[in-house]
Order: C-alpha cells, then structure tokens, then sequence
C-alpha cells in the first residue's frame, strides 16, 4: 500500500513540520517514506509545498504527480492542487482562506476552517496540527499515538507545553471531521 | 545503528563527520544550506573546523590549503557556487591533492532557480575548469546511497589523490529519507608523506604546487594523471543495471531521475515491454562498457535527464552507433513525469505512433 | 483645522505593524479579525479624527500600502 | 486635495515579496523618491544583488539588471562606462557586498566609479535563511554560528563604511538607520546626495543602510527595530564618513 | 589595405576595434597580455573605454553589464583566467547577451604553464559553467582566421544575442604573421531594444536578469535556448575539409594544431597514402556532418589535439561507431611533431606496424 | 672567523629566478632571516603567490604551497586550520593582493587569522610585463595605461595598509621600504614582530614593503631605489598603522 | 624555398628583435613569413627564442623542429637547439658566451663574438644586431636594404640614432664573417 | 683591527650595482671585463682593505651573492 500526499500553504503556515510529522509517522510504522520540499523564493509569506509518500515497498520517486490527497492551506495551493488529486480521492481545504468551492465531483473535499479552530484554542499558529488532526480523521491514516511519538522524535521531547498545545489542536481537528467538535464556528 | 529520517544534506554532513572529514570549508546557497549549518554545528563537537568562506573561491582555496596540509576536508555549495569554483578545482586537479566537493544541483543557467536539475553533468565531468583533469563523480540516487558514497568518496579522493565529487540534484539535498548511518571511521589516517606540515628541520620541504613552466615536465604531469585516470577507469567506475539482456528499450538515467525512470519502467513492464535501465552511479570514470551487455532485442536507448540533454554525449559515446540514442529531458526545475517517459519508451518500442 | 485621510491598501498590507509603532497618535492598530488573500490581518485606521498627516506611518510602511491625504 | 503620502512612481505596482516589516521595502522607497526628485528616473538603471532584493529589478520603475552575486558593483561600471550620463545605481546586501563582493565594491571606490551603492546592512543572509553575515554582530546567533559569533572563532563584524573610507575614489560614504521615522527620513536624505555625487562626477557614493530581518533574527518587525538601535548602532556608529567637500565623521 | 606583420594578440585587438568594439574589460595574463595593452592603446582612439578590471570575475561581470547596457563589449584571458570566468559566461548566456570572450589558451591543469594548448576545449564547448546553456565557440587556425573571424564573431553575438569564444591556442596569440585587416565596420550598430539604456520614462523598464524561480518558466527559457542553439548549428557551423572522398585516413584537429597536421598528411602524400582532413572552424556547433563526407575507404579516424584528448568525444560522436577512432596528442605547451602524426597515421593506414 | 652575514639557512640553494636588482631577493632574505632567528623555521608553511615570486617554492627552505592568483590568503586559512600551531605565512604581489586578492586578504584580516602575510608594493604587475597594478602611482606609466594612471581614468592608487588598519582582527599592519640598507633593517624587524604577533596568536599581521621592479620600470636597479624613495614613499607613508598593543602609525 | 631559422638566448639579449627583423625582411619581399616566440618565466635573464619561417609557399606550421639554421646566444641554447639543425645547416654561436663546441661535424659552425664586437662598437646592446649581421653574411638570406627598411618599419623611422647604430653593428656582423673586419678581437 | 673578508660568489651574482651603491666605503665594484655563465659582469672586491664589515652590501644583495666574515 502506498499513499502519496501533498501539502501546501504559505511559508510560515507550517506545512513542512506536517509534512515531516506524517513522514516520522510512518517511518514508526516501518514504512519506506519520503518526504520532498519545495519552497518560493520568500522566507516568510512565498508558497512552499512538500510531498509525501507513504508505503509498504520500496519508492522509487518522491515526487508526487498525482496525490491520493492534498491539504491546501491557501488559495494559490487550493489552484494548482485540485485538478492533480487522483479520482477518489481527498481534497483537505483550510476553508478559513479559501472560500472557493471546488467544481470536481469525483473526489472528497473536506474544508476546515483551521485558522479560527486554532485562534480559538488560542494558538493560531498550529492550524497546521489541527489540518494534520483533520486529515487523521478523515482518512484514518494517521494515528494519535503515532502522531505524539512522531512529535518526540521531530521536536525533542523537552518542550512539554509545545507538544501539549499540538496534541490539542491534533485532536480539535480530529473532532472536527468526525463530527465531535463543539466550539462555536458556524458553517 | 537504525534507520532514522533525515534531511539529505544533513545525512551528507553527518556521513562526512563519520568518514573522518574535519575541516569543512563553505559559503551558503540555496538548496545546500542545511551542509554548512549542519557541520558548523557538528564539527566542533569531534574537534574539526568550520569555516564559512567569505564566497566559494575562498572556501576552494581554503579547501586547496588544508588538503595541501594533509587535512580530510570538504566543500559543499551549489551550482553556481560549483561554477566560481572551477579554478580551484583545476588547482586541486594540477597539485594532487584529495578532497570531497559537494554540488547539489539548481537549475540553470546564470542564476537560474533554486529547484532540483541536472545541469552540471558537464561541468562535473568534464572539468569547466582549464587544462586535461578529470575527477571523480559520483551520483546518489537515495539518500542511503549519498551516506555510502561519502566514505567512498573520501577514500578515493585519498588513495588516487584527486578531488572527488558527490553530484547530487537538488531533491537527493532536500528530501527526507530514512537512512541507515555508518560507524564512524576508526581507521588510523591515510599517511601523506607530500604533505605540508612543517619540515620540522627533518627533510627537505614538501612543495604543493600545479606550476611546471618546462613543458616537458607539464606533459609529464599530464601523462602521470592520464595514467591514474586509466587505473580509476578500470577500478572505480560504478553502475547499476537492471535487465539489459532481454530489453527491447533500454534507459539511461542517475540520480533521482533513475528512481522517476524506474516508475516508467514498471508501467511499461506492466504493459509487457521489457525495459532495462542503466544508472551509472560515477558518472566519471563513465560506465561505457556496460552498454556491452545490452541484449540484441534492443531497438534503441533512452536517455533521460533533468537538462537539455547532457549526459547524452556519454550515452552517444557508449552506444557507438550500436543503437538508435534517443533522448527525454525537462529542465529548469521540472522534474519528468513517469508516464511521459514510459510513453517514450513505448514510441521506441514500436508500441505507440510518433 | 485640515482634515487629514490615511487609507490603507489591505491587499498590500502584511500585518508587520510598523505603521502602529509609528504613529504618535495612536491612530492605527491591527484589525484581527480580518484575514487578507495573502493570509494578513491587515492595518486599520480605527481613530481617523486623531491623525495629524506627520506621514510617520506612510514613511516607515515597506510596503507602501498608506496613502495620506490631506483636504 | 493634497497628497502627503503616496507609494513613489519610482516603484512598479508589483506587490513586495519581502517578509512582513522587512526594511528593504523601506529603502527601496527611499530610493525610489530619491530617483524621482532628482528627475533622473528615466535615466537610471539599477543593478540588483543576489539577496533577499534579487527581485529588486520587478519593483523600481527604471531599467534595471540582475548582478551574480557581490558582483553588482562590476555590472555597475560596464553599464556606467556605457552610458555615462545615467544614473547608475546598485543595490547590495551585507553577504553580497561585504562577503563575496568585496573586491568588486573596493574597486569600484579605487576607480572612483561614479556609480551609487546602497548597502544593506541586516547583519544577516536573510535569503539563504539566516547564515551568518561578515556584520553579524559578536554574539548573534546564525543557522552557521549556532552558538553565537565570537572574536576568537570568527573576527569581529568588518565595518565597510570604515573601510570604504580610506579610498580616495570614494566621494561619498556615509551611514545611516531606520529605526524610526527620524531617521528614516536622514537615510532619505543622504541617498539624495549620495545621488548628487555621482550625478555631479565626482566619483563613487556610497549609503549604508542598518536595517533589519525580522525573520532571521527571529523577532516581531517592531523588536527587531528596537534590537538594531539597541545592538547595531553601538558598533556601527551612523555619520558620514566621507563628503566631496572631504568632511569626515562629523555629522 | 595591405598586408602587415603582426603579433597575433594585437591583431585580435585590432580586428575587434574594426569590428566596432567600443568596449573592452580585461585582467592580465600570459599568452593574451598584448590584447588589453593594445585595446588601453587604440580604443580610446575611438572614443572607447578600455578598463582593466581588478580580476578577471569583474572583467566578466561588467562585460555583462556594458553589453546589457547595449555596448559591443568584449574580454579576453587565458586558460585559469576563463575558468574563474565560468560563472559570468553562464550569466551572459542565461541573461542572452551578446558580447566576445577570447581565450588564449595556456598548458594546465591548475596554474600550469604559459606554453601553447589546447586543453581548454571541454570548458569552451561544453560549458564550464552551471546550466544548459551552450556558447558559439570559433577557433582560428592563422592570423588572417583570427582578424576574420573576429567581425562574424560580433556580428553572431549581437544576431542570436550569445556570447562568443575565439578560442586560439598560445600560438595564435603570440606568433606574427603578415594580416590584412579589414576596413573599419561602418554599419549601423544593431538595434537592441532589449537593453537597459534608461526609460527615459517613455517605455516599460527593461529588465536584464537569468533569474526565473518558477520552473515552467525557467524550461521556458531553456527551450527557447535550445531552439536557438538548432538554428544556429543549422547556419553557423563552419568547416574546413580536404580529400575526404578518398582518404584511408582521416585527420581531425583545430587551430594550429590543424596547420601541423598538414605538413603530416603531406608527408604522407609524399608516400602515398591518400589522408583527409576535418579541420573544425567552429568547435561549437561541431560540424558533425561533414564526417558523413568520409568515403568507404576510410580505416580509421585520428583526432590529434595538444591536450590529452577532449575534442576526441565529439569526433567520436561524430563518427559513431563507423571508423575506429584513434588519438593523438601533446600537452603542457609540448607541440606534436608532424613526423610522429605521420608516423600514427601510416599506422592507422597500415603501412607500419604497431 | 666570524661570519658577519652569509645566506640564510632558511634559502634553498637554488639560484633566485629574479631580473638584476629586483628587491623580490631582499625580501625572500628578510623572511628566511625572520624564520631562523624566532627558530621557526621547521614548523613554517609559505604561501607562495602568483606574480614573479610565483617560484618562491623553490627558494625558501620550509614546506610551500603555491596559491591561485591572490588566493594566498585563503590556502594559508586552509593550513593553519589544520595546523594551528605552524607559522604560516603568504607572500604576494600588489596584483596578486591589492587587486584579485583583495575579498581573500581583507577577510583574512576579519576572521584575525593567525597568519602573516607579506605584501610586495611594487607599483607593477611585474610578471605579466608590466601592466598597471592598483598600486602603480599617478603619472606613473604601464602598458595597460600607455599614456599613464590618471585620477581621472583610473583613480588614485589604493594603500592597502591603511584599509587593513580599519578591520579589527588586523593586529599589526606596518609599511617598510627597501631603499637603503637602513631600511632594509628596519623592514626585517617589521617582518620578524609579525611573525612574532602571529606566533602569540594575536591575529592577522600584515607588512606591505614597498619594492622595485627595475625592468618593468625601465630603471637600473640604483635608479629604481632612487625613484622609489622619491615618489612612493610620498604617497606610501611608512609606518606602523597598527600594533597589538593598540598604537597605529606612530612609529 | 623555405628556410627556417632559430634564434634563441638568454631574455634581454634581443633574440625577439631580431627574429621579427627576419621576418619583416621576409615580408618586403612578399614572401609568407611566421615569427613564433617562446620565453622562460623571468622578465629578463631568462631563457627565451623565436622561430621564424620564410617560404614562398603558405606555411603550415610555425614551429620548427628542424632548423635550417641555429642562432644560439647562450650555452644553454647552445646545448638545446646543437643537434636540431638540419644536416648540411648552420650554426651560428655567440663565442662570447659560449666556449663549447659543437661535436657534429655535418654542418657549419660559425663562431661570432658578438658582445666583444657590440663592446667595440661602443653599444653593448647591439650584439643581436652583429649576430644578424653575421648571420646575413654567412646565409645571403637578408640583404642590408631589407634589414634598413625592416628596421624602420618595427622600430619605426623616428629614432635616426637607434637605426644607426643598429645598421652600423650588423655590418660589423656581416664583415666578421665576410673577412672584412678589422676590429681587435683575437681568436 | 680585526679583518673583514668580503667575498663574491660571481656565479650569482647578477651584476646588478646594489652592493656597489650600499658600500660606504668604496670597496665594491662591477668588473666589465668577466662575463659569468649568465651572461652578467659580476660584482668585485676592489679595495678589501677599506671594508669595515658593516654588512650593507651583503644585506641588499637580492641574490645573497656575498658573504662577510671577521677574522
Ligand atoms: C555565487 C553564489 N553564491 C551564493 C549564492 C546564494 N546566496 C543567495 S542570497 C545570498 C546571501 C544573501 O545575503 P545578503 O547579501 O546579506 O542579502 P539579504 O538576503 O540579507 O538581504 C547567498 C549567499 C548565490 N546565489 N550565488
Ligand atoms: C587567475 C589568474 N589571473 C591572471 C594571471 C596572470 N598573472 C600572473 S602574475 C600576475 C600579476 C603579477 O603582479 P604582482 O602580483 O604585482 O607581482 P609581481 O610580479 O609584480 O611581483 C598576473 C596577473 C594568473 N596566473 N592567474
Ligand atoms: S500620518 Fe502621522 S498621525 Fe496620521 S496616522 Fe500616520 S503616523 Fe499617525
Ligand atoms: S506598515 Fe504597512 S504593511 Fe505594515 S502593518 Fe502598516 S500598513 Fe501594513
Ligand atoms: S529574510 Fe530577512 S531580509 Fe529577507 S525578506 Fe525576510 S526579513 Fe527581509
Ligand atoms: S619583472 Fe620586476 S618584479 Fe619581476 S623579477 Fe623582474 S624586476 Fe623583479
Ligand atoms: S661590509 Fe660594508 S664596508 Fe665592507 S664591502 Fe660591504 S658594504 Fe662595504
Ligand atoms: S648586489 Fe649581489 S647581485 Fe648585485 S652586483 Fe652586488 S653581488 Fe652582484
Ligand atoms: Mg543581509
Ligand atoms: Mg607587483
């Protein structure tokens, strides 16, 4: 079994961290991973992207033309990605930037609104957690002690606080998906 | 020791420090940055030296100086850096002395981009410096190759006395992978009796130099390297080939762009075309005679690269009019689709209209 | 007295909040809870009637996103 | 109505890519106005670096070129000795112009080159990602200085107005800020006449500008102005340090 | 005008200045110093701008600048010289800017000698520098060649916006010979409305740059490169070849080397055996096609170059697989003896045993 | 019988390659002097340079390496890194240091690299035959400025010991001349301190002497001495212009 | 007819000159002419020599491997280029510098004291021009008009008293070797 | 008073004056009538009885040609 991601967003929105944090993930598993970067020119506010694969044998390329899902952080990411998403499958879409819908009919959108769930666990800057815990959700990909330990190894385990506070906003965006969050976001 | 999930340019820096480098002479650029930051962080930590050059010509002198002295010693920049370094290299190349020299591939030409290519075959392996040298090149395909190649590297680079280089597009730098690092190496150094260290009033002093202004001593020179570069031809040379013998199309692809051509050549295979790949992993020495055990059924090679076609002129070389050479590239910063070479594989094959 | 306009191009503004730090009057501030295409919470002129049109705001904003006018 | 404030026509409408507070969107203003009320904007052409300004040329409204790295100062004198009537400028970084492409600015100032440099001073490589600078200060930490800069492992931060100072080609040299509107304005004031001396003939003019990256040093825009008045400007001391007149440091 | 025994470095500088080269940015070396000291001489004679850079990196740098600028603007150097130059030549070529760059060619590798070569080959033809990119490189054979050579070599950059090499070994540089030069070019000066010659604030700026961080579209200029180079191995290779049709030998080789050669196959002729030779005028484009000229007496192709063997990849290609191809060369500034070329090609031909 | 002076032990006995009268000769004497007298001569590494003192490899009796054109610096970096406690030293030329050497030698300066580097000032590029180096004066003739270096065309010569004096991690810079035996004293004092300071590791020491070049100059040896001292040192103070201790250039 | 020639010293002996002279003479008679130097690494001492061409076909190479004639100022020069000539050619030596003599016995040697003659002549710097002189005695190669007009075109017509005295040492070369000197030199 | 021997390796020398010009005693001279194998007039001991032993000729000798000793 191979799954094949890419994420995307603003430099600075986090999506590599994710990226790697799915990647450590399955190397835990004993998977083969690969995890690509690319970035724009900016340090800060350009666009960045990274691919990710996930599978049971060998990879020959980490690129990755034709995802099994993207999570597009921004509207820039929402364009280029969503005609690439094979048919079947997921389409993760921060709705808090990007209000366009989607015209495909052959894949799953899931839109969520990442940037006020993260505002209102009040700290904005891990939507990207709470996208990571959607996609975990949504796709059963990923699973939350993985996602921890994944987090050990990447962060170090010293800085407790931080680890709490992407634990919570994993789990705000599991709810989320999964029909279990109760905060005050409409739509 | 297990696997863990690296950065390429960090697995290099670390397989480096494992293969004994301690004096590690860089300036930044984009997308190799993670080297220099890795060993100036780690070097101190085993007693070796850092330095951030004030612009690569510095770091490759600075490289020329302490190889000269006997230092195991590397650089690192990318290709535009690689390209003020030419001078340097032909330097190194003249006075013999061993070192590792990473390029992780950008795009080109001038400044070109900061995403993944293959543009500097030539530059590697046909030295864009001045004068008849060669030196080693070698091609990473995964990140667990680069970390082998590196202790390879060093030791080449000391037993021949030549500068060797790890050519590595930019993704082999950027990508994450798990790898599997090295003891580090506890063998005593290689003795450098040329060395300058201090004659210590003991013997005459050691001279490193590339100057020989009699040219019957500079053809020696020449003749010397020439034959060095034939006993590296017929030891060193590296490839990876995968079922030349019953192949009706055969490719010829390094770096990461064998890992996409592999994805092509499962789609063919899929659809019943026996395909063979030829990886050459040095790219100087070339593999030339591992052309020589492509089958008969073969109706033509196909090179790909992330150039305009550079390594071609090897492949060209190779077949010697046995085969049709046939080329697929894409440049820039793009990286090839699978299905687009798998569908040139099929064009040659006879499988599909042109 | 002269009435001085700051208007503020939000599309270009990226919430850097050097126009804030230079305004003597107070007169700027960051609205959070807007959101611009590039992701930024854009600047926002929330005391118009305090401004005196020194120009400190416009001055400091690298990214030329103040116009200051005065009728 | 009267217009006090407006983006400078010397500047395309292209939107900055620079980090949000990045002072380099600050200088090139000042540039740009400086172009435009010397009425030279038509004849400029500007030399971008490689640096976070590499796209400099999208940005001012005249034509411009793209430099290899710290060779600005070169492609400055070929198109000077091509076109000597214009005004021919070059925008640099600390790791272009004081790293890699310091024979190229010390000889343009030999030559008496009658070009304009505008050195950017963030004590930092912002757009390789924070490495350390020849001017990153003692202390400051950098993604190749992880545990700070020191005397003993790397010198002390060369100070290139000081050096530049020493060269008689050199016209005009002098050091400026941006930490607040004041001094903004200053900064303004001597990229006009840095302007003046080239557009006089007198030989080469020279501005460097203490700026910030907020990204790199890890600060808010707003901290990082603060960190550049407080640690910067005790070791980079502001004042012209040259004047065609042949005044010197005292402002 | 008449003819006049000149040294071959000021004959270059002459030719140029005829040619309408207004600009010129050099550094010193051995064998090509008399192009700068004669360029600091006549040019401002013409009311243009002789510079003596501070290195040959800012000589290249404001050769980018001034031909940016619009300026017929040229360099010159020798072998080390040109190789810190990489870097600037791929910016000219990425950029597309049109200017002459001339090698002298020195022994090497490293600092070498200051006798004649021809070792600089691969980093003329193949691009020493980073990224696709390819530059018109001629090579003169004699003086009058060189003086020729130099108009057509102004006239193609400014054509296809290129840079071009006049690659001459040491021999072109420092022999005399009797010269007719041509009248001083009067055309107009080529339009470039691409140049940065100040708006005047009636047009949009223009921009000079090889920067294209989005892949697609730095492909897109390396197609367009690509194209262009098509068009121009289509029109401007150049070749000189003799007795092809029945040869049993073919010679290939360049520059003066190519004058030695033919006292060689007249030795040769002497004894009967009918050579041919392949003499490249331009190095790139390589005249590939005329080896198909070669008749079906051929034996086999001799390549004979003063290095150890660098044009022989491309004769190599040329030939593909039909003839065996056999090498010849000299190095660090030793000249082949035609006698010993006579003697490799009654070899090749037969009438010696090896 | 007591030998009053002899050749240095610290020379090979290799006939030196230098025209008649050249001054190159002297300084090689002063340098292997400076060796054998501080008793370094077994742990010394030179650098040589290139220029017409490119062969020093085969005149000093130490190990040498021979550097690319203005890279001394550089290589010497290279060396002493790996061998901190050797005293490294280059040996260079106004064209090799002053002009493509110029990012190598200042940055030497800053990191305070514990090496010594001595600077032949001859005002020429000798090697190549005379071109105009950034040190050849105003009026003075070469044969890439035919009608001789004007202010105008080509700007004023650069002193590179006073732009070495302003980077910190330069810890002794002086100017000596060979004119007279006097100074020629003089000058293998100033030689020996900066091996000295560099041997307490204090940082980067620096000696510019001021040299001939009779052939390129069109003098006889005697005349060159004269000329010299009649048009260099006017423009060249000697001096020191900066010491350990802090003094510059009051010598 | 093609006759080739090797002049070759010490640097400063003037060997360049008179190669140029050589083939500028050469060229007045519309002949095809290449002049071809090579020198050591000093500026002066050093070693240095030219070869000059003169044929009245197209020249194919300028090097020469197989002089016609050797004109050797120096004994290093001497010791190189002795047993290149041609068998049946010329070697003219500068017996000032060079005692040796030559072992072969299938050419002509001529002994030419030219620094003692130059000396006489009151200009030491003219010894090349005796050798030239010498040499256009021995070879009826140049004759003394062309020398004059070869001098007047390199050096140009300016300087009457440098042309003098040039003229006035290579007819001394020419009546050494002619027999017609009358000088005080012995041996 | 002891003596002082000043001695000329001819062989080196290169008859290039500076020792000559340095002497302050007069001791030294070029002899035009020997060539060395260079082609140079070395430098020779004229007066040895007038040498003092101090040392300049030899110290500006670029070829270190000469060697002083005190008996
Ligand atoms: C020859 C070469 N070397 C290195 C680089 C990589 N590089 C790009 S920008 C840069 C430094 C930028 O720092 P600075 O000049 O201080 O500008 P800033 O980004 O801080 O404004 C470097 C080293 C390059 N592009 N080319
Ligand atoms: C890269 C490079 N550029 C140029 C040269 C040619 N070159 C040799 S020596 C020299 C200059 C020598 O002048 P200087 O450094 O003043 O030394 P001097 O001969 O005067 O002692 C030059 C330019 C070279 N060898 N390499
Ligand atoms: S013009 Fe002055 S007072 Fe008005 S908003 Fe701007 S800074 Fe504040
Ligand atoms: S200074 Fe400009 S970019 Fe920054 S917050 Fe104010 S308006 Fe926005
Ligand atoms: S990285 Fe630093 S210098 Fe570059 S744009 Fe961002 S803040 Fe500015
Ligand atoms: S050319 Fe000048 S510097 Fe070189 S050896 Fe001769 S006199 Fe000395
Ligand atoms: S030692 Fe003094 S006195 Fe004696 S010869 Fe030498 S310079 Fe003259
Ligand atoms: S100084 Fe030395 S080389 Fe010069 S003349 Fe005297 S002995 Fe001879
Ligand atoms: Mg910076
Ligand atoms: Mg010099």
């Amino acid at each position: 079994m191979t799954e094949k991601v890419i994420i995307a967003g603003f430099g600075g929105q986090g999506v590599m961290l994710s990226g790697m944090l799915l990647a450590q993930a399955g190397l835990l598993r004993k998977r083969e991973v690969t995890w690509l970067p690319s970035y724009g020119p900016e340090m800060r506010g350009g666009t960045a992207n990274c691919h990710v694969t996930v599978s049971s044998r060998p990879i020959a390329s980490p690129v990755i033309l034709a995802p099994d899902c993207a999570i597009v952080m921004n509207l820039p990411s929402f364009d280029k990605y969503e005609r690439q998403v094979v048919p079947g499958g997921l389409f993760l879409v921060n709705s808090s930037l990007v209000t366009k819908r989607s015209g495909r009919k052959d894949f799953r959108v899931v839109p969520v609104p990442v940037n006020e769930l993260a505002q209102e666990l009040g700290n904005a800057k891990t939507a990207n957690m709470v996208m990571l815990g959607a996609y975990a959700g949504v796709s059963g990909a990923l699973d939350r002690e993985l996602f921890i330990k994944a987090l050990e190894v990447i962060g170090g385990k010293k800085d407790h606080l931080l680890i709490d506070a992407n634990v919570r906003a994993f789990d705000c965006g599991m709810e989320y998906v999964t029909g279990g969050y109760c905060g005050e976001i409409g739509a | 020791m297990g696997k863990v999930l690296m950065k390429g340019n960090e697995a290099i820096g670390s397989a480096a420090i494992r293969a004994g480098c301690r004096y590690f002479f860089g300036y930044p650029i984009t997308p190799q940055n993670e080297v220099p930051e890795y060993m100036s962080r780690h070097l101190p930590e085993v007693g070796g030296v850092f330095v951030q050059a004030e612009s690569e010509i510095a770091a490759i002198n600075m490289v020329y100086g302490a190889a000269g002295a006997g230092g195991r010693v590397m650089t690192s920049s990318s290709s535009p850096g690689i390209a003020l370094k030419q001078e340097g290299i032909s330097y190194l190349a003249g006075a013999r002395l061993p070192c590792v020299i990473v390029n992780v591939m950008r795009g080109g030409p001038g400044l070109g981009g900061i995403q993944p290519a293959q543009s500097d075959y030539f530059q590697a392996t046909r030295g864009g410096g001045n004068g008849d040298y060669r030196i080693i090149v070698e091609a990473p395909s995964t990140l667990q190759e680069a970390v082998d190649l590196m202790q390879e590297s060093f030791d080449l680079a000391d037993r021949y006395r030549i500068p060797v280089m790890l050519l590595c597009d930019g993704m082999i730098g950027q990508m994450m992978e798990p790898v599997e690092l090295r003891e580090a190496d506890r063998r005593p150094p290689v003795e450098k009796p040329w060395a300058t260290v201090g004659t210590g009033g003991k013997r005459k002093p050691n001279i490193i130099t590339s100057l020989y202004l009699n040219p019957a001593e500079l053809e020696e020179l020449n003749l010397l390297l020439a034959a060095q570069y034939r006993e590296i031809t017929e030891r060193e040379t590296r490839v990876e080939s995968i079922g030349l013998e019953g192949a009706r199309v055969v490719v010829a692809a390094y770096g990461t762009t064998a890992r996409i051509v592999r994805e092509a050549v499962d789609l063919c295979t899929a659809k019943g075309i026996p395909v063979g790949l030829i990886r050459p992993i040095t790219l100087w020495p070339y593999p030339y005679a591992e052309f020589d055990k492509i089958g008969k059924d073969c109706l033509g090679v196909l090179c790909v690269e992330m150039s305009m076609g550079q390594m071609l002129d090897d492949v060209k070389i190779a077949a010697n009019g046995r085969w049709p050479v046939h080329f697929y590239g894409r440049t820039g910063g793009v990286v090839p689709d699978p299905r687009d070479i798998a569908r040139e594989i099929e064009v040659i094959a006879g499988r599909r209209p042109v | 007295m002269s009435k001085n306009t700051v208007e503020i191009r939000s599309e270009w503004c990226k919430s850097c909040g050097l126009c804030v730090k230079a305004c003597p009057k107070g007169v700027l501030g960051i609205d959070e809870s807007v959101l611009n295409a590039k992701g930024y919470s854009p600047a926002a002129v929330l005391h118009p009637e305090a401004c005196v049109g020194c120009g400190n705001c416009a001055l400091m904003c690298p990214d030329s996103a103040i116009r200051i006018t005065r009728d | 109505m009267k217009v006090i404030y407006d983006k400078s026509p010397g500047l395309t409408d292209s939107a900055l890519h620079y980090c949000p507070g990045c002072t380099h969107g600050i200088i090139h203003k000042l540039i740009a106005e400086a172009l435009v009320d010397l009425d030279v904007l038509g004849s400029a052409i500007g030399v971008a670096p490689v640096g976070c300004s590499v796209f400099a040329y999208q940005y001012f409204n005249c034509d411009m070129q793209e430099a290899a790295h710290g060779r600005a100062p070169a492609v400055a004198t070929g198109i000077k000795r091509v076109h000597p009537e214009a005004a021919v400028f070059t925008y640099q970084g600390d790791g272009d112009l004081a790293a890699i492409g310091t024979a190229e600015v010390v000889h343009a100032a030999v030559r008496g080159e009658k070009i304009t440099t505008i050195f950017v001073n963030n004590a930092i490589y912002g757009m390789t990602g924070g490495q350390m600078a020849p001017t990153t200060l003692v202390g400051q930490k950098a993604t190749t200085a992880p545990f700070g800069r020191t005397e003993a492992l790397h010198g002390k931060p060369l100070r290139v107005s000081e050096l530049l100072a020493t060269v008689d080609g050199a016209k005009f040299v002098e050091r400026v800020s941006l930490h607040d509107p004041a001094h903004v304005r200053r900064a303004g004031r001597a990229i006009r006449e840095a302007f003046e001396c080239q557009i006089r003939g007198e030989g080469f003019s020279f501005v460097e500008v203490l700026s910030t990256c907020p990204t790199n040093w890890g600060l808010t825009p707003a901290e990082a102005l603060h960190w550049l008045e407080e640690n910067m400007i005790p070791y980079y001391s502001l004042g012209k340090f040259r004047t065609p007149e042949g005044g010197s440091k005292n402002d």
